[in-house]
């Protein structure tokens, strides 16, 4: 092992596992089938957003227009960045360097928090434009009587992926709080890998948000 | 099985480091087609809007293999159940969009009064943006048929062939 | 593989003693039996909203509730059995409990998550009950916009209750398939594994790729009925038949995530009690599969009069009728494993074979409705109410209680009375079909569903309909209080009372040890390695 | 041809049974065909090789047969195919409706039918000339309905918001129900009306009456031909009893306690607003489910069923 000389404990496979092999194949497998049911969550909004698209190309053209594309840039920058350093992050546990490891998770922490300070701006810029979905609209100078239903998926689709954005920093600092309690190695990097996967599932569903809602405008 | 003793797959540092700087160049080139003017070029022939939005949704779709390839490792599984897991994703999704679209499109190919909408409210204030809304009930945007007497045939669905 | 020998030999239910040791247990076996007991409890409360409304169309004037009533309890009815009974029904009770043991392994791969998956069942359902006292939920459990977007405060809740369940049920079928794939004994290939395993691959895979378009669909409607959004409200420009398609994406893989895992107890059953191998099993094995794959492409067959485009309705129909193809090949398998058989007809046989017949009349009846012309008649009628009771209640929960029967000696250690059990098996087929056939009669005639005034032409049906339900309650109660005295003064259990050959009647023991096993158990032959009488 | 009730199939009375009856019939004895050869051969199995001793095994293990699992595939395979052709074209002949039919539109609300004919005539039966298409264009104006003619064999959901057409054409004259086959709330089961199919003479003078309802009547009785053809009746009784809305009886003139619109007299204008804004002010103990009829009842309807309510004491 790396420097099992300091001092963390090993980790040790769990009872009803036969091998390390197994065990990391069974949460991969179950990380892969969980990552799947999410897909098939944000797909379903995506199909959603597209029929709506095919019923009224000129209202979500007009909703798209009034959406700032440089925040949705800043904030892929932020996501795709923290995606980097979170696959540095599993390497470093690979490698088993504590300190790099934790190094690359504060970074991603402070780039998703980037992210949601962005967001929230973009959202109170919708709150002072009167652009909310539904009863709560009193936007002006808009003109087609679907535009409201754009913003109705804009705000499910992006409230619900900063949802996941939240509960991706969540797991940051569970895998925080694991790097300080058992020692990773070549052989045990489990904890950093399934965080990365969720983090990299986030990016994947922006990476097709972003362009869907800011830039068909 | 990967080498004995060791679980999992280390995906090298250059893969990640290269895949990051790949993915913030297709994001920019996606961002620039989106500032692009098309009606600049003239051409009428073709829609130009929906050949951009094509284009910028399959570069997005090259950002997104790439993400799942090598970001999430999927090029380096040994075993291909996660692969197949997350491709069949995408075939039922494809298959949801398509027979969705397939409905809400061919709607009223046999009756073309059944593809308007009538006499719904939309909050959206379209004549009057300056004048504040009143009531909860917005403005009434009715269909062609004349409002006064609805009860009379929709000037739409005269007796079409 | 060395094999692991467990200092742990006492049985699961000796293993701890108390409540709280139940509540946080992991083990895959306790969970089983929670999960089946509040299965049968909200089994029965379903039943009795049923028996209620039945008993009120005995006549087509008012009896003893008023409409807001019944609709009230149609609604529940629906609710309770599809999202508290037969979707999670056998995968979470029985398939918890089987599947570890009869693949050879000690547990689930996950069995932190499959607690998660009881806890958010029980909160799902108990959501789903606050909902009956929130106010009057009666817009049945379709939910259709735009009729449930009333605000209706007890609609709201049931939502947030299915919403809930799908979660708890997308956990249960990641555990399988997660299961099956990294944690089978040495020995056990993929054609080595029982049926009913398949079955369980096959539901794992809907619930998986399904369910999370159910938590979208309820999340817009709620979207909808909080703010207006107008995707699906009609008056606001929305289209109620997009929430249909929403609906249906996820419901009709639902039918099947209740179907399959009925063929999966039915190939266990009737080899074990004919002594014969599967007959086809490559082909049995496959249909699961080919089910849960076609599954996905046909929603549109519920929206062939809703106004969906005539290009849409014939595409939904070519491909409805494809699913008629893996049914009729599963049902012509079980009964060629029938020939040449060695029979016994105990009461998971008699279940069985009521299955056979239900469900032959069940497919059936639902092949006639993807026939475009004749489904404008038949659609929302008493027919469809019969077809899908001939499959839900027919197939699914006919196996389920033939699987519990089945398996009762291994979960518990006791042998139920078999003259007992037998007699509640022929009541209840007689009490289902007296119940359900004359719908189809009725269904055909032109009597509407969710009905509570009706034509006085078809009341003798509606009676005909009542009295079969008095017979198949009195069947059930017989067949549950007859497990239960079991319970307690049963005699004990052999470890293999039906000689069958699966993993979990030939190594572990009745009740199983707390690891299933003494050691990791090799597997040499198939799950049905019957032998045959020396000529 | 024998147009009564069959076992399976109610009376016939529409082209469409040309189409939907024979289908049907075709696939009941496919169906009792393949039950049959199941259940037969499930207890014939089952006599025949019962366990007589306890111990007693198969007789033999046969575990597949090429030959016949592909023929149990392939020929339901190449019967659905046909059923679906069957089926197809079927349904695209009761879709499309032929030319030169006769229109009129259906208005359905929480839980009454209203049919407009294009001579203006409004009633709450629809009533048709034997032998001529007719074409239903129909549109909701609170939730989901379905037009469900079960002697002519079709069906259609009404949507809000939204026109859905429907044609059939009789074939012989007589009074056949109408149902509401789309859940649409507490009186679901009570939204019923008929067809009334008659010959064409019958029909025109019936049209010529029915177009100008008012004319040569007094308001209170056009009031009253009103209270039956714009569906009032379905809600409001004119006996004193109470239904889903007030009973018109007394009505007029007395004292009503709105809750929160506090205490009104029942007057003209109070009268006029509930049709207009109906949620406005309501009676107290009544759920507010009154369609808007705004923009459906001309002025003079307004008037006629104002003087119609005065005169119920």
């Amino acid at each position: 092992m790396a420097n099992a000389t300091a001092g963390l404990p090993e980790h040790h496979v769990a009872h009803h596992f036969d091998t390390a092999n197994q065990e990391f194949d069974s949460i991969k497998t179950g990380m892969w089938l969980f990552l799947a049911s999410e897909i098939m969550m944000f797909g379903a909004l995506f199909v959603g957003a597209l029929i709506f698209l095919t019923l009224h190309p000129a209202a979500f053209r007009e909703g798209a227009n009034h959406l700032d594309w440089r925040l949705g840039a800043i904030n892929t920058f932020f996501l795709l960045t923290s995606g980097l350093t979170m696959g540095l992050a599993v390497i470093a546990a690979q490698a088993g360097q504590q300190a790099k490891v934790r190094m690359n998770l504060v970074m991603s922490l402070f780039l998703a928090s980037g992210f949601l300070v962005v967001k929230a701006y973009e959202y109170s810029l919708k709150i002072h434009h009167g652009t909310l979905p539904g009863r709560l609209w009193h936007g002006e100078g808009f003109h087609d009587p679907f535009v409201h239903v754009f913003y109705g998926f804009y705000f499910v689709m992006t409230g619900l992926h900063g949802l996941h954005v939240l509960i991706g920093m969540g797991l940051m600092i569970f895998a925080l709080t694991r790097a300080s309690k058992v020692q990773f190695s070549r052989s045990y990097f489990t904890p950093i890998e399934m965080v990365a996967l969720y983090w990299a599932l986030v990016d994947l569903v922006w990476v097709f948000l972003f362009p869907l809602l800011y830039l068909i405008g | 099985m990967s080498n004995h003793e060791y679980p999992g797959h280390a995906i090298p540092k250059p893969v990640i480091i290269g895949s990051y700087f790949t993915l913030l160049f297709l994001a920019a080139v996606m961002i620039g087609l989106s500032r692009l003017d098309v009606a600049r070029f003239g051409i009428d022939w073709m829609d130009l809007h929906a050949l951009k939005t094509c284009i910028i949704m399959s570069v997005a779709l090259v950002m997104g293999i790439i993400v799942s390839m090598f970001l999430m490792g999927l090029r380096y599984e040994n075993k291909l159940l996660n692969m197949t897991i997350f491709f069949s994703n995408f075939v039922f999704l494809f298959i949801f969009v398509l027979f969705t679209w397939v409905d809400t499109s061919f709607r009223g190919e046999v009756d073309p009064s059944f593809k308007e909408k009538i006499n719904f409210t939309s909050p959206v204030k379209d004549e009057e943006p300056a004048a504040v809304q009143e009531g909860a009930a917005g403005a009434v945007i009715a269909a062609p048929a004349a409002e006064a007497k609805p009860a009379a045939a929709p000037a739409s669905a005269a007796p079409a062939k | 593989m060395i094999a692991h020998v467990h200092h742990e030999n006492i049985n699961y239910l000796k293993a701890s003693k108390g409540l709280k040791n139940w509540l946080v247990t992991v083990d895959h076996k306790r969970i089983g039996m929670m999960y089946l007991a509040s299965i049968l409890v909200f089994f029965v409360t379903g039943g009795t909203f049923a028996g209620l409304f039945r008993f009120e169309l005995w006549s087509p004037l008012k009896n003893f509730l008023t409409p807001d009533q019944y609709n009230q309890f149609f609604t529940l009815h629906g609710v309770i059995m599809v999202f508290l009974v037969v979707v999670p029904g056998i995968p979470a009770a029985l398939g918890n409990f089987i599947l570890p043991i009869q693949i050879g392994a000690k547990d689930l791969a996950f069995p932190k998550l499959n607690l998660t998956s009881l806890y958010l069942y029980w909160i799902g359902a108990a959501i789903a009950l606050y909902s009956i006292v929130a106010g009057h939920a009666d817009q049945g459990w379709t939910m259709y916009a735009p009729y449930s977007l009333s605000r209706n405060p007890s609609v709201l809740w049931m939502m947030v209750a299915a919403f809930i369940l799908g979660f708890s049920s997308i956990l249960t079928g990641l555990n399988f398939i997660v299961t099956m794939h990294n944690m089978r004994a040495p020995g056990m290939t993929w054609y080595r594994m029982p049926l009913f395993l398949w079955a369980m691959y096959a539901t794992g895979i809907m619930q998986i790729f399904a369910t999370p378009v159910l938590a979208i669909t309820l999340i817009l409607l709620l979207m909808e009925n909080f703010f207006g959004i107008g995707i699906f409200d009609p008056a606001l420009g929305g289209d109620p038949l997009l929430m249909q398609h929403f609906f249906w994406f996820y419901s009709h893989p639902a039918v099947y995530i209740i179907v399959v895992p009925g063929f999966g107890i039915t190939s266990e059953i009737i080899a074990c009690f004919a002594k014969k191998d599967i007959f086809g099993y490559k082909f049995v094995a496959y249909s699961s599969v080919a089910i849960a794959i076609i599954g996905f492409v046909v929603w549109g067959h519920h929206m062939f009069v809703a106004g969906q485009s005539e290009l849409a309705d014939s595409i939904f129909s070519f491909l409805t009728f494809f699913t008629a193809v893996p049914s009729a090949i599963k049902v012509f398998n079980w009964t060629a494993t029938l020939y040449k058989g060695s029979i016994d007809l105990k009461t998971p046989m008699l279940y069985a074979l009521q299955f056979l017949f239900n469900f032959t009349i069940g497919g059936l009846t639902g092949i006639i409705l993807a026939i475009l012309s004749v489904d404008i008649h038949l659609h929302d009628t008493y027919f469809i109410v019969s077809h899908f009771h001939y499959v839900a209640m027919g197939s699914t929960m006919i196996a389920f209680i033939g699987g519990i029967h089945y398996w009762w000696p291994k979960m518990t250690g006791k042998m139920y009375n078999e003259t007992v059990g037998r007699t509640a098996a022929i009541l209840v087929f007689i009490g289902f079909n007296v119940t359900f056939f004359v719908q189809l009669i009725m269904g055909s005639q032109g009597s509407p569903r969710r009905y509570y005034h009706y034509q006085d032409q078809f009341q003798i049906y509606h009676q005909i309909s009542t009295v079969g339900f008095v017979i198949l309650a009195a069947g059930l109660f017989m067949a549950l209080f007859n497990l239960i005295a079991s319970f307690f003064n049963g005699s004990v259990a052999p470890k293999n009372p039906w000689g069958a050959k699966t993993l979990e009647w030939e190594e572990a023991d009745s009740p199983p040890v707390l690891y299933n096993f003494k050691e990791t158990p090799v597997v040499t032959h198939g799950p049905y390695a019957f032998e045959t009488e020396k000529a | 041809m024998d147009n009564s009730k069959t076992f399976w199939l109610p009376e016939k009375a529409s082209t469409f049974v040309d189409t939907v009856d024979p289908a049907f019939d075709l696939y009941l004895w496919i169906s009792i065909f393949f039950f049959g050869l199941i259940v037969i051969l499930i207890t014939v199995f089952t006599v025949k090789y019962l366990r007589r001793r306890p111990d007693q095994l198969a007789t033999a293990q046969i575990t597949h047969n090429l030959t016949l699992e592909l023929s149990w595939t392939i020929i339901p395979l190449i019967i659905v195919m046909g059923l679906f052709f069957l089926g197809m074209k079927g349904y695209l002949h009761m879709r499309v409706a032929p030319s030169g039919y006769m229109q009129v539109n259906v208005k359905a609300q929480k839980w009454s039918w209203g049919f407009e004919y294009p001579s203006g005539a409004i009633n709450d039966t629809l009533v048709v000339p034997v032998n001529t298409p007719v074409k239903l264009v129909m549109t909701s104006r609170d939730v989901l309905h379905s037009f469900y003619i079960a002697a002519f064999r079709t069906k259609a959901d009404v949507i809000p918001n939204r026109y859905h057409a429907l044609w059939f054409q009789a074939t012989r004259t007589g009074i056949f129900p109408v149902q509401c086959t789309q859940y649409c709330g507490t009186n679901h089961s009570y939204m019923l009306t008929a067809v009334k199919v008659v010959e064409q003479e019958a029909y025109n003078e019936w049209l010529a009456t029915a177009s100008d309802p008012g004319k040569g009547k007094t308001p209170a009785e056009f009031g009253a031909i009103l209270y039956q053809k714009r569906g009032c009746s379905a809600c409001h009784s004119v006996d004193g009893s109470k239904a889903v809305g007030p009973s018109w009886k007394g009505l007029f003139g007395r004292q009503e306690n709105c809750g929160a619109g506090g205490m009104i007299m029942v007057d003209e204008a109070y009268i006029r607003e509930s049709m207009m804004v109906p949620t406005a002010k309501v009676v107290m103990g009544y759920q507010p489910v009154m369609p808007i009829f705004k923009g459906v009842l001309s002025e003079r309807e307004i008037v006629a069923l104002i003087e119609y309510i005065k005169t119920l004491k």
